[in-house]
């Protein structure tokens, strides 16, 4: 918490994020655990982590879908957490959220007009017409023809043209955050790029601030200026992108990265050994540290005590008794 | 599609342009005739049009009343007067069958209606609320399933006795079970789905999503499950008529009379036997076309997803 | 063991609301038996002398209890009629229906599973269409009306087996079956087909997954790759339904003992119906869905049997 | 010249469709010496996966194999074969390994028992054996306590676990070939580099051919001997790795190549994207199928489809090669 040194112009904060769902029988499972990171507005921060780490669980809490269990979100000084009702209906036209599945992601049984329109329709913005021409003005800056889009539906488009349609229903409202949960997994190499400089382009010209969720490192390091490292549900370290791949100290970041396959047959295969077993489950995380049981340099510390957040240098922030600093 | 022996490729297409140009245009044809209308739909069609056709009609025909008894033909084959012969009262057997056939088809149509739209709305309900409003609906739909629907409609009209309308009604409810499981599956399946989500992350209300966003996408498999459902009904109907406890006598009903032709069924068969074929022609019929048009809707599912 | 006993909860409680419904049912909504007791000429005194007699006056919350109460001793009250102790008359009459039933599942589902396999080897081949048009034909048949035609034809034209009555088994193993095989013929002619068509759609849909591409790519053979590989994977449908089908068997056994002049259970409440003995009915319906309960508690035990994921509790856990 | 394991000779294979033909794999050509892994990439619906199916005869039944389509398996020409014939291949010559362990392993039966079997119909052994044989099977694949979980089902273990029973599937006949369907794709980055690297053990040391066929480039580059980029169904280039990478041919494969996003960049590089989108195989471009998102295309490129040539093992199918100012 307080190695969140608290920025000034903080623009989403997201404070102790805590996901729990109940399954029965007493048990749940500990899906987020006091999660907390800063973004400025204007900023892209990455959120990287295998399957399980808790990071899509993160970022729905965020858009408040479902409600996080513990914790605190604040949208530009207005904790969404504490809104009900009509209140948090209006305020969710300034955060709105990209999702993985393109084709799903799309009503089949609607055309692209109502599609990209429904945000304009449930605001309660516009003319029918006044509509039409918003939908169309968004479908020609996300890439995809107007004129031959409107009528059709989504089966008759591509994964990439789907997710730019949803890219398009998402910001038709002008909101101040985007929300991408593993937005670019779906697609292939060639149209991951078009997506991503998409993104990036639309980023800078309409100012968003970004929550970008990918298990892909490489991905993730395009579009980020900032990246925090999630496993099972806690965060093991944050730091801005350029630190966080050339210099990490969490034993899992630099595990994580030694294990992307680099295109490039010369490249480093080695890959930093993880004690061989399985990933705990998050009903029943490990004691202390959840990392310990396959961290390579795990004492007894780390069994008995929970890592604190600690800010070894400015602005990077990690959560381990032993950090690998040189 | 799921052929899990063809796999030796024995199949080829034809080297010369003009030979695979054929095999081409067959391949597609195949695919293409795989689910078309063919006679299997269209001769029970002309069958089912011309028994609603006589059925809407039947005052029309100059046909005896079916309670009228002509004491000439008592228990007699098809003649020249009575074209499928009499009952053991002497009356008419085609009117019978005809203004029986009234019954049959009014409640083989309203019933599925009625018990898919209840069970529509509490699918929709359970699938989309979860929690304790799926819990009760559960419960509910369980306790009626664990009562076999034959006594459910014999308590039905024990109670309230057989009017046209109660045994739609009481049929309909039958429904309502499988109607409602149906829909809670299918509204979980699209619950869950991202566009549902993105509707909610809009604010989107739930009556909107429930309207807008659930329903266009689930009213397809409905749609089949009603057309499974008429002849069910038709035959539901008749099990209850065969037991004397649909709509009340003389009114005339396809299983009515063939009760009353089994207890001569040794001496005169034709009272049994010609309702008995025009009851399963019918109820076969409505099974071949519903199959036909099922298959063409998964077609259509299929190409627009 | 967790999953079996949140299974045995509900099924309580369903059973909880049978009872209740069915007593409401019966006791709320008009058609007094006390009329019926009476007769058409009874004064209005002698039909409250009745009711008071039988107790009808007091709250139904009351009855309710009370006759619920008697469920749990075995005192499920006596016909208004004859007089007979419910439970017994129940008792007496159930092996007869439960034996129909038996033979009938027996029988739709020996048709049933080979069919299935049959059909789903290879949609739309040769096999599947010949087995849908049966099956079309044969559920388009009410089983009152397959019962009549198959009286018609192997009793009273062959002449092979008899077209009604009942032998009790004392009577020898055959002499009791003859007599049932029309009867559970025609339940389970119009049962195999739902069982079949939902074997055959299961199965089609597991025939595509990657563990059956993958035993394919083993080089197993087609016979193994069906029985061992697919069946009981494909099963878990039909299993369920089986479970289903005990109301829909119960229901039938209705139609086809009272064709058959079979002595069972639901030729009881047939009579009962007719005759307006609500006591009767009551207890006919009450033991119908603790018959239908207890199925499907075996279905679910069964279930957990077939499926490791469930016993093991990973899929629900 | 090491022993050739697998001939592919001019393999076509398509899909009958409502819309017409759709032509997955057309007249795919390699061959792969013992000891040896092919790395086959390409994007979806470039055709990897149906050659992987063409070459094990496991096709559904709206597949049509054109003619002069060969398969030669050690050998013995695979395309006329019966279905019997066939079976008694699959395990002890090839054998494969699919992408989602999830779903490849049958979740009614033990592990123990779908290695087993493997092993009770083809090498004839005894249950006993078998079982015995599995467990050892296990063990080679890595994975920990194998005679406990030669009892357990497949959702009692983890995706990495999964895939190492199927590879051990795979590996029970000692084949000569296994083909690597996608992997790794389902599993997460560090579980991935595990599997690669069993996978990379198992050929060395049985000695067998292997191809590994994947969307990621990441993958190939490290993992093996030739690789071969698949668009629109064909082979567009196939090369030694480092001959691949170092020295690319193929506009497309170049293309690829520079669209992807890399850990050692800046944040925030613009990637070169290829523009549009694969061709539609149904109705396929005449001349080069890339030709349309090519930006070295011309007017000649799109006149007929360009054979893979070149020197050596170097191929290419482009009539405008990038590179070709510097020495191969």
């Amino acid at each position: 918490m307080n190695a969140h040194s608290g920025e000034i112009d903080t623009f989403l904060s997201i404070d102790n994020l805590t996901v729990e769902y109940p399954l029965g029988g007493g048990k749940r499972v500990y899906a987020v655990t006091n999660f907390t990171a800063h973004v400025k507005r204007g900023e892209t921060l990455g959120l990287v982590g295998e399957s399980g780490c808790g990071k899509s669980s993160a970022a729905r809490a965020v858009m408040q879908l479902p409600r996080p269990t513990g914790g605190k979100v604040t949208l530009d000084g207005q904790e969404l957490t504490g809104l009900r009702g009509k209140a948090l209906q209006a305020a969710r036209r300034r955060f709105q959220m990209i999702f993985q599945d393109p084709i799903a992601s799309l009503n089949p049984r609607q055309t692209i007009r109502d599609i990209v329109a429904a945000p304009l329709e449930i605001a309660g913005i516009g003319t029918r017409e006044e509509q039409t021409r918003r939908v169309a003005e968004m479908l020609d800056l996300v890439g995809i023809n107007s004129e031959q889009a409107l009528e059709r539906r989504p089966h008759e488009f591509s994964g990439g043209q789907c997710q730019r349609i949803s890219i398009a229903r998402a910001l038709i409202l002008e909101p101040d955050l985007l929300v991408c949960d593993e937005a670019v997994s779906a697609l292939d190499v060639s149209v991951q790029a078009q997506v991503l400089n998409l993104l990036e382009k639309l980023k800078t010209e309409l100012g968003l601030t970004m929550l970008f969720i990918s298990h892909d490192l490489a991905v993730v390091k395009h579009v980020s200026d900032r990246v925090a490292v999630m496993y099972l549900g806690k965060l093991c370290e944050l730091a801005d992108a350029e630190t966080i791949y050339r210099h990490p100290v969490h034993p899992y970041t630099r595990t994580l990265l030694s294990a992307v396959p680099e295109p490039d047959p010369d490249a480093d295969r080695a890959v930093m050994e993880l004690i061989p077993g399985e990933l705990p489950s998050p009903v029943n995380p490990p004691s202390g540290c959840r990392f310990r049981t396959r961290c390579p340099y795990a004492t007894e510390l780390c069994a008995r005590e929970v890592p604190q957040e600690r800010e070894i240098a400015k602005g990077h922030i990690v959560a381990c008794h032993h950090p690998l600093i040189n | 599609m799921a052929d899990i022996s063809q796999e030796s490729g024995t199949k080829s297409y034809a080297a010369t342009p003009d030979d695979k140009a054929a095999k081409h245009a067959e391949a597609i044809a195949h695919f293409k005739k795989r689910n078309k209308f063919g006679l299997y739909f269209w001769i029970p069609m002309v069958w089912l049009l011309f028994v609603l056709f006589c059925a809407v009609f039947a005052p029309l025909f100059g046909l005896p009343p079916a309670d009228e008894i002509d004491w000439m033909y008592i228990k007699e084959g098809p003649n020249e007067v009575h074209w499928l012969g009499t009952d053991s009262l002497g009356r008419d057997m085609l009117s019978r069958i005809i203004y029986g056939g009234r019954v049959s088809l009014t409640v083989g149509f309203a019933a599925p209606f009625i018990g898919v739209g209840l069970g529509l709305i509490l699918g929709m309900i359970a699938g989309y609320y979860r929690g304790w409003a799926d819990e009760i609906i559960g419960i509910a739909i369980d306790t009626w399933l664990a009562i076999p629907g034959l006594v459910i409609l014999l308590l039905f009209s024990v109670v309230f006795g057989g009017s046209l309308f109660m045994v739609c009604f009481s049929l309909g409810l039958l429904f309502i079970p499988t109607a409602a499981r149906i829909t809670r599956a299918a509204t979980l399946n699209y619950a869950g789905r991202e566009f549902v989500l993105a509707a909610k992350a809009l604010g989107a209300s739930d009556f909107r999503i429930l309207t807008k966003e659930v329903f266009p996408n689930i009213i397809w498999p409905l749609i089949a499950f009603i057309l499974i459902d008429i002849p069910i009904a038709i035959v539901i109907e008749g099990s209850l008529s065969f037991l004397g406890l649909s709509v009340k006598a003389p009114t005339p009903s396809w299983g009515g009379i063939i009760a009353e032709g089994r207890e001569v069924l040794s001496t005169s068969p034709h009272i049994a036997m010609y309702p008995t074929l025009v009851m399963f022609l019918t109820v076969l019929s409505f099974n071949l076309v519903g199959d036909a048009i099922r298959r063409r809707l998964a077609d259509v599912r299929e190409g627009a997803i | 063991m967790r999953y079996l006993l949140q299974r045995f909860q509900r099924l309580l409680i369903v059973l909880a609301a049978v009872t209740f419904v069915t007593f409401l049912l019966v006791n709320v909504l008009p058609g007094d038996v006390a009329y019926e007791i009476a007769g058409m000429d009874s004064s209005e005194e002698e039909v409250q002398q009745i009711r008071e007699d039988l107790g009808l006056n007091r709250p139904i919350l009351v009855r309710y209890g009370e006759w619920v109460g008697g469920i749990f001793t075995g005192d499920w009250g006596r016909s208004y009629l004859s007089d007979e102790d419910v439970w017994e008359s129940i008792t007496d009459r159930f092996p007869v229906s439960f034996e129909l039933m038996i033979l009938a599942q027996i029988l739709a589902l020996t048709m049933a599973i080979p069919a299935g396999i049959v059909s789903a080897f290879r949609p739309n081949g040769r096999g599947d269409r010949l087995i849908g048009s049966v099956a079309f034909a044969s559920v388009s048949m009410p089983s009152f009306m397959t019962a009549i035609l198959l009286i018609y034809f192997f009793a009273l034209y062959l002449g092979w087996l008899p077209a009604t009555g009942y032998e009790p088994i004392s009577s020898g193993l055959w002499e009791n079956l003859r007599p049932m095989i029309l009867p559970a013929l025609s339940l389970a002619l119009v049962e195999w087909t739902v069982l079949m068509r939902t074997l055959r759609v299961e199965m089609i849909s597991v025939l595509q997954e990657n563990y059956i591409a993958l035993a394919r790519a083993k080089g197993m053979p087609n016979y193994r790759i069906l029985l061992v590989h697919a069946l009981r994977p494909s099963s878990f449908s039909m299993i369920t339904l089986l479970g289903l089908q005990v109301a829909r068997l119960l229901g039938g056994t209705i139609i086809i003992e009272q064709i058959f002049g079979i002595p069972g259970v639901g030729r009881l409440l047939i009579h009962a119906v007719y005759t307006r003995d609500f006591i009767v009915i009551q207890g006919c319906v009450t033991f119908f869905a603790l018959a239908f309960v207890t199925a499907n508690f075996i279905v679910d035990i069964a279930y957990a049997w077939l499926d490791p994921r469930v016993r093991t509790g990973g899929a629900h856990g | 010249m090491g022993e050739i394991i697998l001939d592919v000779q001019n393999q076509r294979t398509a899909f009958a469709t409502g819309r017409g033909l759709l032509q997955a794999v057309e007249g795919v050509s390699f061959t792969l010496e013992r000891g040896k892994t092919l790395g086959v990439v390409g994007e979806s619906g470039s055709g990897k996966s149906v050659l992987s199916r063409s070459i094990m005869r496991l096709l559904p039944g709206t597949a049509i194999t054109g003619p002069g389509s060969r398969v030669l398996l050690n050998g013995k020409d695979l395309t006329g074969m019966t279905e019997h014939e066939l079976r008694r291949l699959r395990g002890p010559e090839v054998a494969i390994v699919f992408q989602d362990p999830m779903t490849s392993l049958n979740p009614v039966l033990t592990i123990g028992k779908q290695i087993a079997e493997v092993l009770v119909f083809h090498m004839g052994m005894s249950k006993r054996a078998a079982r015995a044989k599995s467990i050892e099977l296990l063990r080679a694949v890595g994975l920990p306590q194998p005679d406990v979980r030669v009892d357990q089902y497949p959702h009692q273990l983890s995706g990495g676990m999964r895939q190492r029973v199927a590879i051990a599937i795979a590996i029970a006949c000692e084949p000569d070939l296994l083909i690597a369907d996608e992997p790794t794709t389902a599993l997460d980055v560090t579980v991935q580099a595990e599997i690669l690297d069993l996978l990379g053990r198992m050929v060395r040391e049985r000695n067998m051919a292997m191809i590994l066929i994947t969307h990621d480039m990441g993958v190939v580059a490290g993992r093996c001997d030739d690789v071969a980029v698949m668009y629109a169904g064909r082979i567009v280039e196939k090369a030694p790795v480092r001959e691949l990478f170092g020295n690319t041919r193929m506009p497309y494969t170049a293309a690829l190549l520079a669209s992807i996003p890399r850990v050692t960049d800046p944040p925030h590089r613009k990637l070169d994207a290829i523009e549009g989108r694969p061709p539609d195989l149904i109705n396929p471009p005449p001349g080069c199928p890339f030709a349309p998102r090519c930006r070295f295309a011309s007017a000649e490129c799109q006149q007929q489809v360009p054979a893979l040539e070149g020197q050596g093992a170097h191929q290419y199918a482009c009539i405008k090669p990038l590179n070709t100012g510097v020495a191969a």
